[in-house]
């Protein structure tokens, strides 16, 4: 039931997954031409565009780590930083220890499979001095290896655990990675966007139980 | 903060290896069917003889891949299933997502809305903790507290279910506001529950508080320290019990927050008894939100005007609340069509849990029971 | 109770009793598996309690029963229980000599009934004389009084040997 | 009638009547016991407890009994076939045979042993047995470890208790238990007022000594799961059980015996008479309170739903009317019977008010850990009652020798020196405590 997520074109796709509707670059600060509004129904108020970031904060990184930052955004009111994957952990630990962002919110990925660098991984940071959140964001190949900030922030342990549990990234520097949420021995990470529920479904009744479809 | 503070966070790294054994130590298994580990959680106890040495939590059995789920759904259509997740705080749970989906388009719900969502959420905060006293105190081994909670539970999800017609998985709230308007007689059942709640929690501290047996069993058991705390991102209760004053809801006051005035328990030693404490005067601080907030519940719209069809622009937003058990996140990926993207959802109870292996190591086994019962975790929350 | 101590109720009594003892005594002695010879040992000794009882000397009974019963043995079935030791099962229990342990108790035995055969007119088992009600008090009076230091002496010699078990138990912490 | 029993047996007749007696109505009595705790749990965790089996849920120990025999008896296997029938059967005979020496009314005791009291200590302290070998037996090693906890309890508790017990004996001067509830008649007070720390100290020890909450950690215990008595099912688990119900009336009629003055009416002494006929004030008591029950049920009777439940409200009222007219009717009857019979209520009171304490304790306190239940019983207990033996012999070894003739005031004194050493032991206990609290890095 080995489906290696690699090998598969990428026009077998979930049918209702979005077609190329959203073939551009989701990124959101390259994506200039925001997408046609939506036809203007009733006035709802549109969310504010996101727009370049360049604030103390932004500058500092900038000075510090030069263009190991590479874009900095303000999404609906909220910072974010995207930042070279290899200096991942550098720009972490300067985060927690000079910028005072004591607490990893969250560590998740978002899967952008059109992209050569496929896997976004999202650091959600929040200082309790100054009462702020930061959204750091690295770019990812598919077995390309993203340092781990476990040693930065503990917490990190599990987080990283389901990462590599649901995409497959692997955290380089991680004291303990293996799966925390499925079995051992599952084949395939589900969350990949190229994880087809259905497929696995055919696979897995034509293999045991012999009858063409489940469904 | 020099570098080598980092270097002994590390060992909370490593898990237990199990096949590395000290000389007379043996490995307990608890669960994952077990009376006391608040669901399907199954933890690999490391023992020298009545002592925890190490520990390691294995979850997992009630994995449903919601987030899975989410990228084939339309935002309206993703929103019960978030209230599977806590189930004991479903109402939460559903406030998080709307709020966190109005953000992304950019709407605000009506004022109306915002203070019914703020009055049913504080609802749910004390039905959550009723439901963790009751069972926490079992574990124990105090027979009678968990059925003067389930007593007063009843109430709160008799008026979960005149209000939404469900008790538990109540999908009270829309993304945009309200589905249904109050029934006529909301205001005077939050206040007849209100009223006598107070003598309510009286009676279980009573019960509780100057007991020796359960001081004895609670003080002392399962310490997380400040900097601990702060290092395994653990938040909500567990965390003001360990003495920072951080409440989301006084950080980044969402719904009506900021109209009513309360404040935040916290205790300094961060053990089991300082948790026990701190979640008993939240409830009555919920109380006093509730009064506060029934007083006058604006006239006007319960649903703002985003229309049928939600297509929020391409984006992505991180919004957090002040769940019962700590600090519930939503990131929602938006690509501009019905369904979302990527919804990812911090969970408070399964960071939380990361917590237990610091706590439980140098502890007896027998305070394990009790240091699951303290860390109030929900498998549904915890596994997603 | 001041019954005649030879009623035919109290010798049957203690016929049970001595066949008792002497049975699971036996019994005790030839068991595989530990817990069963503890068991019985438990056994004979409620049966020596019993024929205490039946000549009204309730109090060695009591005693007999808490001390040795309620005391003693638990500790001996502890110990069983915690040093698991069904390793000895498989040990093969007799070894080769039977033929010369065979020899040795039968000369034993001969010389025991000699023994009896030649001594039996002093043997006189007159009717078992009941203690007096209050045996009791006399344990008491005899032991504080009469034999005072004998009883102190003792029982700091007890103290000594727990304090040792105490230290030699104690885990080095 | 004596002539037709031949003589040598004679004396052993009456014994064996009322032995038969007892082991008759104890089953009944420990499954009624069971339904008083569950009925005083529920109310006071505001709920109803069993009302569907019989009106108000009074045939449940029927229901239960008849349940557990025919429950399917599943034995371990590889289990130790020999002990593991025996192991339930020793902890129920024991528990039967400390009956032998309690003394339900003046004349109702089965045998006036001049040891009584140190007989049933020993004969409870055989209880041992039925716990560590059903836990050997059951061939699984929770169970082992669960008795192996219960055992040490037992044991480390029964000494606590023991020398309580020795406090109340100083005063009465005799082991034997009509003798002790003599000497609290001729002294006219119960000996719990005289030792009140020693009750306190043997109510504790009691507690832990049949296994209850807050001291039930081999049954409770998280991982242990039922301690020694997981593995057995059926009437198995049901003699265990009935074991430990008939230790708890045991126990309880040991207490009442020593301190709360056994058969004797309250204010026994006092003789005031009832309208210049031969009654005395207090004697009239037991029939007002059964009247009182009898009206309540016959009351009760017609609301029962199910008509089947009605007729048997109205027999229980019937029963209970029956009693109040016995009490009565003892009244007038010679002094013999009406020692016996209410002598044998009053009894029963007591038992009952000590089973209700048990009870109550049970559903207020926690469950101890099981370090901290061995350090009360070594650290806090035993040293109490030691402290508490000797302040009581000395204040007897004073009041025989220099006549020192006030009671009350020996009592309030010997109280305040206990209440000032438990304080003391209680102190040093929370040191160890905050050792305890932080825990070596």
């Amino acid at each position: 039931m080995a489906n290696d997520p690699s090998e598969k074109d990428p026009n077998v796709k979930p049918p209702e997954s979005p077609a190329a509707g959203a073939a551009a670059p989701p990124k959101p600060a390259a994506a200039a031409a925001a997408p046609p509004k939506p036809p203007a129904a009733p006035p709802k108020e549109a969310p504010p565009k996101p727009v370049p970031l360049d604030n103390e904060l932004v500058q500092r990184l900038k000075a510090r780590f030069g263009d190991a930052i590479r874009e900095a955004t303000l999404d609906r009111k909220q910072a974010i930083v995207l930042v070279a994957a290899a200096q991942l952990r550098e720009i972490a630990r300067y985060c927690r220890d000079d910028e005072k962002f004591d607490m990893l919110a969250d560590l998740t990925a978002v899967d952008w499979p059109k992209r050569e660098k496929r896997f976004d991984v999202v650091l959600n940071l929040y200082s309790f001095p100054k009462n702020e959140r930061l959204r750091l964001k690295a770019h990812a190949g598919e077995n390309e290896p993203v340092p781990s900030v476990c040693e930065v922030w503990p917490v990190a342990n599990w987080l990283e655990r389901e990462c590599y549990d649901m995409f497959g990234i692997v955290f380089e520097g991680h004291p303990d990675l293996k799966r925390i949420l499925l079995p051992d021995e599952w084949q395939g990470y589900p969350l990949r966007k190229d994880y087809d529920i259905l497929k696995q479904d055919t696979d897995w009744v034509r293999e045991n139980l012999g009858i063409e479809s489940g469904q | 903060m020099s570098d080598t503070r980092t270097d002994d966070r590390s060992k909370f790294g490593e898990g237990v290896n199990a096949t590395v054994l000290g000389a007379d130590e043996i490995i307990l298994n608890m669960g994952p069917q077990h009376p006391s580990t608040h669901g399907v959680l199954r933890v690999k106890l490391k023992l020298d003889g009545e002592r925890v040495v190490g520990s390691e939590c294995i979850i997992g059995y009630l994995h449903r891949g919601v987030e899975k789920i989410a990228e084939h759904r339309s935002y309206q259509q993703f929103a019960p299933y978030v209230d599977r997740m806590d189930y004991v705080a479903a109402v939460s749970n559903g406030l998080g997502y709307c709020e966190a989906i109005e953000k992304l388009l950019g709407a605000e719900a009506p004022p109306r809305a915002r203070v019914v969502r703020t009055i049913l959420t504080e609802l749910q905060r004390i039905a959550s903790h009723l439901l963790w006293l009751g069972t926490h105190a079992l574990d124990i081994g105090a027979l009678t507290p968990v059925f003067y909670c389930f007593r007063e539970r009843e109430e709160i999800l008799k008026i979960f279910e005149k209000y939404c017609g469900a008790r538990l998985t109540t999908h009270a709230f829309r993304i945009g506001g309200l589905q249904y308007e109050t029934y006529d007689g909301f205001e005077q059942d939050v206040k007849r529950f209100c009223e006598d709640f107070d003598k309510k929690v009286d009676e279980y501290e009573t019960l509780l508080t100057e007991n020796r047996i359960w001081v004895g069993r609670t003080k002392g058991v399962g310490i997380l320290s400040a900097e601990d705390a702060i290092a395994l991102a653990v938040t909500g209760p567990v965390l003001r019990a360990s003495g920072i004053k951080w409440d989301i809801r006084k950080a980044a006051p969402y719904a009506a927050y900021d109209q009513y005035e309360f404040d935040i328990p916290t205790r300094q030693t961060g053990d089991t008894y300082d948790r026990y404490v701190v979640r008993m005067e939240e409830m009555r601080q919920s109380r006093r939100i509730c009064l506060q907030a029934i007083e006058n519940i604006p006239a006007g719209p319960i649903m703002a005007r985003i229309g049928k069809v939600l297509k929020p622009p391409p984006g992505e937003v991180y919004h957090a609340i002040e769940a019962p058990k700590g600090e519930l996140g939503y990131y929602v990926v938006s690509d501009g069509t019905t369904q979302p993207y990527r919804v990812r959802v911090r969970p408070p109870s399964f960071i939380n849990l990361q917590a237990f292996d610091k706590m439980a190591r140098g502890s007896l086994v027998a305070d394990v029971v009790a240091i699951i019962g303290t860390i109030d975790i929900v498998l549904g929350e915890v596994d997603r | 109770m001041t019954g005649s101590a030879a009623s035919p109720i109290t010798s049957v009594l203690f016929y049970i009793f001595a066949l008792m003892a002497v049975a699971s005594a036996v019994l005790m002695v030839t068991r595989r598996n530990i817990i069963h010879s503890a068991v019985f040992l438990i056994t004979t000794l409620l049966a020596t309690a019993g024929i205490f009882l039946q000549l009204e000397a309730e109090f060695l009974f009591v005693v007999q029963i808490i001390l040795y019963v309620g005391g003693i043995m638990v500790l001996f079935v502890f110990v069983i229980m915690l040093v698991n030791l069904d390793v000895s099962l498989h040990l093969i229990q007799f070894n080769r000599q039977k033929y010369v342990a065979g020899v040795l108790a039968f000369v034993l035995t001969a010389q025991l009934l000699i023994a009896f055969w030649v001594g039996r007119s002093s043997l006189n088992l007159g009717d078992a004389r009941a203690m007096d009600p209050k045996n009791t008090e006399a344990v008491g009076q005899a032991l504080f009084q009469r034999y005072m230091l004998p009883f102190e002496i003792a029982s700091i010699l007890l103290l000594v040997a727990m304090i040792g078990a105490v230290v030699m138990a104690k885990r080095r912490v | 009638m004596n002539h037709l029993i031949p003589p040598s047996i004679l004396p052993y007749v009456l014994p064996v009547l009322y032995g038969v007696v007892i082991v008759a109505v104890l089953p009944l009595l420990a499954g009624y016991i069971v339904l008083l705790e569950r009925k005083v749990m529920a109310d006071m965790q505001a709920r109803l407890g069993p009302m569907r089996v019989g009106p108000h849920g009074l045939l449940q120990p029927i229901a239960d009994a008849l349940k557990l025999l025919i429950k399917e008896d599943i034995i371990p296997v590889k289990a130790d076939l020999f002990l593991f029938w025996c192991a339930p059967v020793l902890s129920v005979t024991m528990a039967l045979l400390a009956y032998a020496a309690i003394p339900f009314g003046p004349a109702f005791q089965i045998a006036d042993l001049n040891v009584g009291l140190l007989f049933i200590l020993a004969i409870s302290s055989l209880g041992i047995y039925g716990i560590v070998l059903g836990g050997w037996a059951s061939n699984s090693h929770y169970s082992l470890l669960g008795a192996l906890r219960s055992a040490a309890q037992l044991v480390s508790y029964e000494t606590a208790a023991g020398l309580a017990l020795v406090s109340a004996l100083m005063l009465a001067g005799s082991l034997s238990m009509k003798d002790i509830v003599q000497a609290q008649y001729d002294q006219g007070v119960w000996f719990i007022f005289v030792v009140p720390v020693g009750f306190f100290i043997y109510l504790v020890g009691s507690i832990a000594e049949t296994n209850r909450a807050p001291f039930d950690l081999p049954e409770a215990e998280s991982e242990l799961v039922a301690g020694y008595m997981t593995e057995y099912s059926g009437f198995r688990w049901a003699l265990y059980f009935l074991g430990e119900y008939a230790n708890m009336v045991v126990v309880a009629s040991i207490a009442t015996t020593l301190f709360l003055g056994g058969w004797l009416r309250p204010f026994a002494r006092y003789q005031d008479h009832l309208f210049g006929t031969s009654v005395e004030l207090l004697d009239i008591l037991p029939t007002i309170l059964f009247l009182g029950v009898a009206v309540y049920s016959f009351w009760l009777a017609p609301k029962q739903p199910v008509k089947i439940q009605k007729i048997v409200m109205a027999l229980v009222g019937g029963l209970c009317l029956v009693l109040a007219v016995g009490m009565a009717g003892a009244l007038f009857a010679p002094d013999a019977v009406r020692m016996g019979v209410h002598g044998a209520f009053w009894f029963l009171a007591k038992v009952f008010t000590y089973i209700y304490a048990f009870l109550w304790i049970r559903f207020t306190f926690p469950r101890y850990r099981f370090d901290q239940l061995m350090r009360l019983g070594w650290h806090f207990l035993i040293p109490l009652a030691l402290v508490n033996v000797v302040v009581v012999g000395t204040t007897i070894v004073l009041q025989q020798n220099w006549d020192w003739r006030h009671p009350m005031l020996t009592a309030i004194v010997t109280t305040a020196i206990m209440l000032g050493v438990a304080a003391f032991l209680g102190r040093e206990d929370k040191q160890h405590q905050a050792a305890v609290e932080a825990p070596e890095p």
